[in-house]
Formats: structure tokens, sequence, C-alpha cells
């Protein structure tokens, strides 16, 4: 349990590049990066919990009644998931263009530029 | 002052958001002067910080001053680097908006402001990393800086090239971005903090035992974000992709500023992070960054020399550049800092006023391709010109100010690394000199085609058809470029300017040696005589079988690049490793 | 599937595969007590009147971080305007109006108040109960999408000026960074929470400029939201290619 | 740990591993029930989460699970209905099943919580889950056929 | 005993991830990752971060998977009206 939620995040930054690795479609790849994302959630909240601890607002509970977690990784959690959004956003319409451009979303078929 | 600092990200905001709000009932003309004027106020504004930040200024936005030694505000910083690097973006954005003057296409039916605003955006975004002091705010504006650059080089959506390369340049970058963060969540969990020299401290506190395996693998995770900004091998794929195909003055920024801050935040964070007796020891950075700089620019010196497409070219040659600068901060000391910040300065005038003329070509004959354009430059005396002295202040052609910066850099880094320095300059810029040869003078015989490359022809040109004669804001913008990357070594006292900002323990200031001035000579000679070997025999120098692999690396396929960037977080932990086994 | 590709996941994945699991072997144990950050950020909450820790963080002691998570918002919204844009081989076609069940429509028509009242509810109690501009600007926006749920995309469009919430997202941009530079003209620092009264805790108007920032982000966001999502139904139901070009 | 962390644990575990089962197996009709199936699992545990904890802050949460997830189903619904006119599932059983669980949670918990005004938002919370879950079902049996244009 | 649930949704986010990941179909994908957003969403419940959970859920559960679906149609939509004149 000690590490268990460390585990996981970094379970998920690794499975989301496997899946940008061997991606075939575009559109996968930038869910696959979504999940990668997932991880720096998972790890950034998992740093700042505390047992027994409730959440840091205080319109239902007196203050200093309980003990609670820490609220600015909460806060650069926000932030993360907001920048996720925004980047799944510009990368999905950066594919609709190449699938109008290229007549294709396969990366493996994306032969424009090398060398 | 200091209540000014944060003014460096706001007022091009706040100049991006005016301009959206207005953007569809304004004229053309008044979306553009607005954006000069803000952007100029902004430089200006930035200068004058710069000329004051000593001592260094601090700001708590916010206004949460540290109660005793610590805060819960976001730590501003604006010290000599800092401004500078802030400067030197603020100035080139403003270049590269005088560049764009009258010179786009049409502008996005209705959104006549979207592309000044997204300029504007950018050197904010620049701005606000460079003063950064909290590692946190440090990834915000990073984020920014990359989400803006995705979208302005995929800006010409027309262009099938544009729009892969973007997507490429977006998804390496981005993951390189969550690889930061990570590191940033670690080092959250050891110290509890966020302002960087608060967690240098914290560092130094919890292990005077030395590194662990946290501190590492937070290194490692840090370091990727930014390696991958600054195209380190093996993490530069992305670039030449996203350069060759990004507007123009778009490609000025990025290769101007943009990567260079991806080294200066390897600078700053080792700096303050990581540099205690509980960070990374200083022999296993010099290792890392000394290792992955040489094949950096070794890489990009030799990929260079074999591009026929003048963008990709020169954003190989970006590649190169920016490995020599990562060399010359993994060695730690004043002198080779004062170097490369010289070296920088210098390069982003050159390399931008390049990417200029490269432009002018592009919108002159829809190519910018060697090969076909072979000869047909005569008429653009101008610019081939500025591309020739351009070439000459890539070879690091004493009194240029990189001859300066890479003069001074190569006597600290000493030894083999010196030849490393000559023969990528040389290289880099002997290619830029034969494509000037050919392309302007129309010497030699027409190269044959390869297998294996991307050609530069049929490109869409940036403007509204071809241009029958290249306007002169596209020859003024490069020329005034060119003369500030020579006065940056001309001008008495630069060197000593730049040394005093860049730290106050200082190494003296930069000076002109004999020894500096010969290996100057020495590369431009050797980068002569290698564009002139090409032209004169180009089956000599055409690609050799050994190339053909390492330029089969670059496959443009993003999974590629994503599986590269795993085999590099492992490459630079192992090459960190020694030092927490040591401890 | 590449054969090199392969071997280098494999050999990247495991280095840092084996570096992570390293690392979290090393940090401190899950649901620990030390979070020195943590319990400043609450103390400085709690003497400016801001009962929702998070919304304190957000908005007043890393407000300025959140006038970069704005931007990016802003500008990515920007470069989904630019990106999907009618290119010059495109052109407009009316989509065919949709047939939906009857029980559907009657959903959507009766849920889109009820959702548009509760985003608006999380905005306005950010700084007191879980909740704030982001989220609830993103359930407003997602609320006026029910019209292309459960009617059609003629349904949407006629309640959507998009010039609106184009001009409304820069605006509600620009009214952030004007309430931060505001404390720089009375001459202390951006973004400082020094103007306003604190005012009593947990009441809608605690905290200062807190709830000034927090509706800024609020209508940012739901008018952002709203030109994303239209650039890529524009894309995904009207604009079509010329065939035979 | 209480009784009402307890049945949420039981809640979510069951029905997320059944969900994520359906969700990922099958053809595309039943992957969109299942997760038409996540709100009406998670939904009614994070009710009783919020009871669990004693912070009556949280309904704040199931209140928007129950307006976005069906919101959520209907955009598949819609924009794979191609996919969907090949078997027009019917899930009858399960929907009202779903409906019924939910309605006995958001029960039990109004009857922990008492008259005031928390319990309008668990009223509001509960309406919103069961008339969505059983609108989406209905939405995905007959709801969107033979979409083309729009 | 409050780690037991915190174990169950650690769980069944690996687990929802991994799917996402493994499946090749975008649309199919999008189901998975429309889960995952909720099931993220409960994790963060269940960590004390209601307020992550919060835009968590605003996101995961029906912009981000309308954002893909429209995507997916566009592109599909493409490679219909292409095949059609041949």
């Amino acid at each position: 349990m000690h590490v268990l939620p460390y585990l996981v995040a970094v379970h998920l930054f690794l499975t989301g590049c496997y899946g940008l690795a061997t991606s075939r479609n575009l559109i996968h790849a930038v869910g696959c990066l979504a999940v990668c994302q997932s991880a720096t959630y998972v790890l950034l909240l998992a740093v700042g919990y505390r047992d027994g601890g409730t959440a840091p607002v205080f319109s239902d509970i007196r203050p200093g009644s309980r003990p609670v977690v820490d609220p600015v990784v909460q806060a650069l959690t926000l932030t993360d998931i907001v920048v996720g959004a925004t980047v799944t956003a510009l990368l999905l319409a950066l594919v609709l263009q190449i699938a109008k451009r290229h007549g294709t979303v396969d990366p493996d078929e994306l032969r424009e530029l090398r060398g | 002052m200091r209540h000014l600092l944060p003014l460096l990200v706001a007022l091009p905001l706040l100049g991006a958001a005016l301009l959206v709000a207005t953007g569809r009932r304004l004229p053309r003309v008044a979306v553009e002067i607005t954006g000069f004027t803000v952007c100029g106020g902004t430089a200006a504004l930035a200068l004058v910080l710069l000329l004051n930040s000593a001592p260094p200024l601090t700001e708590w936005v916010g206004a949460w001053p540290p109660a005793g030694r610590e805060s819960v505000g976001i730590l501003v910083v604006g010290d000599g680097p800092a401004l500078g690097m802030a400067t030197l973006a603020s100035l080139l954005t403003l270049a590269a908006l005088a560049y764009s003057w009258r010179y786009f296409d049409a502008p996005p039916h209705g959104h006549t402001g979207a592309y000044t605003a997204l300029m504007l955006v950018f050197q904010g975004a620049m701005c606000g990393f460079a003063l950064a002091g909290d590692l946190f705010n440090a990834f915000v504006f990073f984020e920014l800086m990359s989400v803006v650059a995705y979208a302005l080089t995929g800006y010409r959506i027309d262009e099938a090239k544009a729009v892969q390369g973007a997507l490429t340049f977006g998804i390496v970058n981005s993951l390189g971005a969550y690889a930061l963060l990570m590191g940033i969540a670690l080092l959250y969990a050891r110290t509890g903090e966020l302002a960087m020299a608060r967690i240098g401290h914290g560092l130094d506190a919890a292990g005077p035992g030395g590194p662990d395996a946290l501190v590492l693998a937070s290194f490692v995770l840090v370091l990727t974000g930014l390696l991958v900004k600054a195209a380190a091998v093996p993490f530069h794929f992305w670039l030449p992709d996203a350069h060759a195909v990004a507007p123009t003055p778009v490609c000025m920024l990025l290769s101007g500023v943009m990567v260079e801050l991806g080294a200066y935040g390897v600078w700053r964070v080792y700096g303050t992070v990581f540099a205690g007796p509980g960070g990374i020891p200083a022999a296993d950075l010099t290792r890392a960054l000394v290792t992955l700089g040489a094949l950096t620019a070794v890489t990009g010196a030799v990929m260079c020399w074999y591009q026929r497409h003048i963008k990709r070219l020169l954003a190989y040659s970006t590649v190169a550049h920016t490995g020599l600068f990562l060399v010359g901060l993994g060695v730690l000391t004043p002198e080779a800092d004062d170097g490369v910040a010289l070296y920088l300065l210098g390069h982003a005038g050159v390399k931008a006023a390049l990417f200029a003329c490269a432009g002018a070509l592009l919108d002159r004959f829809g190519s910018v391709d060697e090969h076909s354009l072979h000869g047909r430059g005569r008429p653009l005396r101008a610019t081939g010109v500025m591309c020739a002295v351009g070439a000459l202040g890539l070879a690091g052609l004493p009194p240029f100010g990189t001859a300066l910066g890479k003069a001074v850099a190569e006597e600290a880094v000493g030894g083999p690394l010196t030849v490393v320095y000559v023969a990528a300059s040389a290289i880099t810029a002997g290619a830029v000199l034969r494509v000037t040869a050919r392309v302007f003078l129309g010497l030699g015989p027409r190269p044959r085609d390869a297998e294996y490359e991307t050609s530069g022809s049929h490109e869409e040109p940036e403007t509204t058809g071809l241009l029958s004669r290249v306007p002169d804001t596209m020859t003024t913008v490069p020329a005034v470029l060119l003369a500030a990357a020579l006065a940056m070594g001309v001008v008495p006292g630069f060197g000593a300017l730049v040394a005093r900002s860049v730290g106050p323990a200082g190494s003296g200031g930069a000076h002109w040696t004999a020894h500096g001035v010969l290996l100057g000579v020495a590369s431009t000679a050797l980068a002569v005589a290698l564009a002139g070997l090409a032209v004169t025999r180009p089956d000599w120098t055409a690609a050799p079988g050994w190339a053909a692999p390492l330029r089969r690396l670059q496959s443009g396929h993003v999974g590629d690049y994503v599986a590269w960037l795993l085999v590099g977080t492992t490459v630079l932990g192992a090459l960190a490793l020694p030092g927490v086994l040591g401890s | 599937m590449n054969r090199l590709r392969l071997w280098l996941l494999a050999v990247g994945g495991a280095g840092l595969a084996a570096l992570l699991v390293a690392a979290c072997l090393d940090l401190p144990g899950f649901g620990g007590d030390r979070h020195p950050y943590g319990d400043r950020a609450v103390h400085a909450s709690l003497l400016r009147h801001t009962a929702n820790t998070v919304a304190s963080v957000n908005f007043d002691q890393r407000a300025y971080d959140t006038l970069g998570e704005m931007s990016i918002l802003f500008a990515a919204v920007l470069g989904c305007v630019v990106l999907l844009r009618q290119a010059r081989d495109e052109h407009r076609a009316p989509p065919e109006p949709a047939g939906v069940a009857r029980p559907v429509r009657r959903y959507a028509l009766l849920v889109l108040p009820v959702a548009l009242v509760t985003g608006l509810y999380v905005i306005a109690h950010g700084q007191l109960s879980p909740g704030g501009g982001f989220q609830g600007g993103v359930v407003a926006a997602t609320a006026l999408h029910l019209l292309y749920l459960g009617a059609d995309y003629g349904a949407l469009e006629r309640v959507r000026p998009l010039g609106v919430y184009e001009t409304t997202d820069a605006l509600a941009t620009g009214a952030y960074l004007v309430l931060g530079l505001a404390p720089v003209l009375a001459g202390t620092a951006f973004l400082a929470n020094t103007l306003l009264p604190y005012g009593t805790f947990n009441t809608l108007s605690s905290g200062g400029t807190v709830p000034l920032l927090n509706a800024a982000i609020g209508m940012e966001v739901a008018s952002a939201a709203v030109v994303l999502l239209a650039h890529f139904l524009d894309q995904a139901v009207e604009i079509e290619e010329e065939h035979g070009s | 740990m209480n009784g009402w962390n307890l049945a949420a644990a039981v809640l979510l575990g069951a029905g997320g591993t059944a969900a994520l089962w359906g969700v990922t197996t099958g053809p595309p009709a039943r992957r969109v029930i299942a997760q038409n199936m996540t709100t009406s699992a998670v939904c009614p545990a994070l009710l009783l989460l919020s009871q669990g904890y004693g912070r009556p802050a949280y309904v704040d949460l199931a209140l928007l699970l129950a307006l976005l997830g069906p919101v959520g189903t209907l955009v598949f619904a819609r924009l794979l209905s191609d996919d969907l006119s090949d078997g027009p599932p019917s899930a009858r059983v399960l929907t009202w099943t779903a409906a019924g669980a939910g309605a006995a949670v958001v029960l039990a918990v109004c009857v922990a919580v008492g008259p005031g005004r928390a319990l309008v938002k668990l009223l509001v919370t509960g309406a919103l889950l069961i008339g969505g879950n059983i609108i989406a079902s209905r939405a995905l049996a007959d709801g969107f056929q033979g979409v083309r244009g729009g | 005993m409050a780690d037991a649930l915190i174990v169950v949704a650690l769980l069944l986010v690996a687990a929802s991830a991994t799917a996402a990941v493994a499946q090749r179909d975008p649309a199919r994908q999008a189901l998975v990752l429309s889960f995952m957003g909720v099931l993220l969403a409960a994790l963060f419940t269940v960590l004390q971060a209601p307020d992550v959970g919060l835009s968590q859920l605003a996101v995961g559960s029906a912009l981000t998977p309308l954002l893909i679906m429209l995507s997916v149609r566009k592109v599909r939509r493409r490679g219909r009206a292409r095949k059609e004149p041949e």
C-alpha cells in the first residue's frame, strides 16, 4: 500500500508511451497521450494525500476540526487537467488537417518528412 | 522596479486579448500596428529591467513575501540571464513581426488579429518561462510556449508537411512536458516545496549522504522535458520536421530563441535545484551534458550537410549549435557560461537572418529546394549576399558575435571538445555556403537526387501568390539582424557586459584572443573549402553509405520518436548513475 | 511493425521503468504527514477568509499559475480557430435535420436549463465549496450542446452567435489581466489580493478578489469551450471538401 | 470504515469491474450500454462516499456526474449511430435494475440526511440520475435511427 | 480500511488505462477513455480532492469524448466521401 499509487502512476505513464509508439491511428495516439497525462494526475494527488485527511474545503466543516490533505497538489492537478484538455483539442485539430491533406491517419503511411 | 517584472508576461497577453476581442472589426494595418506597439513596448521594458538587474530583481507575485524563509506565492526572478533571454525573445518577436508585415496570405476570415495575437502570446510565454523562479510555474509557461508553437507551426493548413510536422512536434513535446511534470511531482514529494531555490535547499537537507534514486529519477525526468525542447540527441527528431515547415517568421523564433530556452532551462534548473550536495554531482552533469551535447553537435552537422530542403538544412544547423551550447553549459565554468551566452545571442541573430533569406526564396519561387533552385536566385543579389554573410557568421568568422562567443567557449571547454566546436560550425556553415553558391551563383553542375530525403520543391508560398520582387521588409529585417550579430563582436565592452550579466562572480569578461581568432578563421576556411569541394566535385561529397542509416532514423514516424525519447531517458539515467551509486 | 522501434521501446521502457520504480521505493510512504507547503497554504487561505483552500491557492496564492493556465486555454482556442478554418478547397453544406426520438428531445430541453443553472452554481460557489470557474464553465458550455444532441445542429447554431463567444473569451482573459494589473498601479505586486476587503468567512463575497478572478475564469472557460466545440462541429458536420479537386 | 464507505467500495468495485468488462468486449452496442452503466454505478457510489466521509459538499460530484454522464452517452449514441443500427441494443432488465439500485441508494442517503437544503440537492441528483439513465438507454435503442446529416 | 476504497479505484484506473491503450479503434478507445475519466473522478474523490474530481468529470465524461468522436466522424466521413466517387 505504501507505494501502490506511485506504481500505478508509473504504469499509466509507460502504458501510454507504449500505445503512442505502436499506434496505427493518430486519433488513437492522442488518446494514448491523454493516458500518459493521467499518470501525472495520479502521482501528484498521491503525493499530497494524508492518512485520515479530508478535503481542504471548509464550507461544511470547522477549520482545524479534521486533518486535511495538501491543497497545493490539487491546484496543480487542476491546472494540469486544463492543460491536458486543451492539448488534446489542439492535437485533434491537427489530426483532422492531416486526414484532409494526406488522406490517412495511419502514421505508417505518412511519408513526407524523411532523411 | 521589481513589481514590473510580471508585466513582461501580462502586457503581451493583454495585447493578444485586445486583438482577439477587436480583431473582427479592425483593418489589417491597425492590427499590425497594435501588435508592433505592444511587442516593442514589452521589449523596451525588458531592456530597461535588464539594465537595472544588478543586483538581481526578485518578485513574489501576489504580494506573498516570505514569512521567515518560506512563502506560499510564486517567485519571479529577474537576474541577468533571465532578463537577457526575455529581451532576446522580445526583440526577435519584434523582428519576426516586422518581417511578416503585410507578408502573410490573407488572414483567416473574420480573425484578422489571430496570427499577431498568437505571436504576442508566444512572446509572453517565452518571457514567463525565462523569468520563472518556481518550478511548476516554469512548467506552465513551458506548456503555454509549446501550445502556441504547435498552432503556429501548423498555421499553413493547406500544406501537408506543415500539419504533419506540427503534430509530431505536438506529441513529442507534450510527452516531454509530462515527463517534466512527473519530475516536479517527485521533487515536491521529497521536499514539499515548489520554488526552485527552496527545492534545492530541501534536497540538501534531506540527503546529506548524497543523492538517491528519487533524486536521480527527478533529475532525469526534468531534464528530459527540457532537453526535448532543446532538441538534444536522441530527443531531437521533432525539430527538423517542425522547423522546416513552420511559417518563416515563426521559424525565426523557434530556432532563434525557443530551442535555446530549453538549454537555458537546463542551466537554470541544474544551478538552482540540483547543484547542492543533495543533488546531482557536477561530474555526472558534465558527463551527461557533454556526451549528449557532442553527439547532438555531430549528428546535427552531418544531417545538415546532406539536406537539400533549405529550411530543413537550417533546422539541422540549429540542432548542431544547440549541441555546442549544451557542451559549453555542461563543463560548468563561468567562462564557458559567458561564451555560451554570447554565442547564443549571436546565433539567434544569424539564424533568424538565414531563415528570413530562405523565406524570401520561398515566396519568390515557391520552392526551398537546393536542386530545383539551382542558379535561379541570381536576381536576388541582396538576399544572396546576406546568405553568404550569414554563413560566415555561422562559421564564426571574427568579428561576428558568434565568433567571440565560440572562441570564449572553446577556450573554456578545451581539448578535444574544441575539435567538435570547429567541425560542427564549419560543416553547417559549409552547407549554407554550398547552398548560396548553387542557388545564387549557379556554380557547379546540378546535383543528382538521392533516394531517402525530403525535397523542398512545390511548396506553397506564404504570400498571396508568388512575389515578383522581394519587399523591403524582407531584406531589411535580415540585414538588421546580421548587423546586430556583427555588432555584438565589434562594440567594445559588449562581451564584458554579457559576462557581468551572466554571473556577478564572473570570469572578468569575454575578450578576443589570438587563439580564438585563429580558430574562428580556421573554421571559416574549412567551411569555404567544404563548400567549394561540394560545388565543384558533387560526387565526392554525396552521401556515403555510412550516412544512410543515420538518415533512415529520421523516419518522420511519431512512434519512432516516442521510442527514442524513452531510450533518451534511459541513457540520461545511465550517464548520471555513477554519482548516485558512489554516494 | 518496425523491428527497430520495438527494440528501442523495450530498452527505453525497461530502463525508464527501472528508474521510476526505484524512485517510487525512495518516495515518502503514501499518506505521509509531512506537507509543509500545504499546511502553509491552508493557513494563508484561512487568513484571507477563503473557505475553499484550493480556490485560494488557484486564485490568490498561485494566481499567476492560473494566469498561465488561462492563457493556454486562450491560445489553444485561438490555435483551433486558425487550424480548423475553412480551407480554400472546402465549402459549407448545411446538414440535413436529424430525427431524434421524442423522449430524448424532451429530456435534452428539460435538462438544458438545469445544466446551465448547475454550471452557474458551481462557478459562483467556487471559493466556498468544491468547484470553481473552470468546472462550472465546462458544464455550462456542455449544457448548450444538449441542443445538438437533443435536436440538431441548426438549433444549436441559432443560439450560438460565435463572434460573441469569441469576444467574450478575449474580454474575460483581458479582465483577469486587468484585475492583476490594478494592484501594480496601486504600487504593490501583480495579482496581489490586497485591494478589496476579505469579507465574512464562508459567504459568497468573501476572499477579496478571489470571486472576481473566479468569475473571469468561468466566463473565459465557458466561451472558450463553446468556440472550441463549434469548430470541431463545423468540421464534422458542415465543412466538406470539393469533390474532384 | 463505516457502512457507507463499505457499500461504496462494493458498488464501485463490482459495478466498475462489470462496466469495464462490458466496455472493452463485445459489439459496439453492448459497449455503449456498459458506458451508460458506468454512470449508474459510480454516481450512487459518490453519494454513498459523501455520506461516509461526512462531507455534504461532495454531493456536487454526484450531481455533476448525474448531469453529464447521460450527456456523454448521448454523444456516443448520436455519433456512433451507424455502428449501433446493426443490432438495436435492448437492455431493459439491466436499465431498470440500475434505476432501482440508484433509487434505493438515493432514498437511503435522503433518510440519513433528513429534511433541509441538502435533501433538495439529493432529490435533484436522484431524478437526474434515474431519468438520464432511462433516457440514455432509450436513445441507444431507437433514438437516432438513420441520422445522417446533423 | 479507507485504503480499500483507494486500492479499488487505483486498480480500476490502471486496468482501464491498459484497456484504453489496447483498443486500437479510436471510437472504441473513446468509450474506454470516457469510462476511465469517470473512474479517475472517483479516484480523486477517495483521495479527498473533490475540486479535481469535478473538473475531471466535466472534461472526461462529456467534453473529451465529444471532441474525439467528432474527429472520428470527420475522418470516417472523409473516407466515405472518397470512396463514393470511385
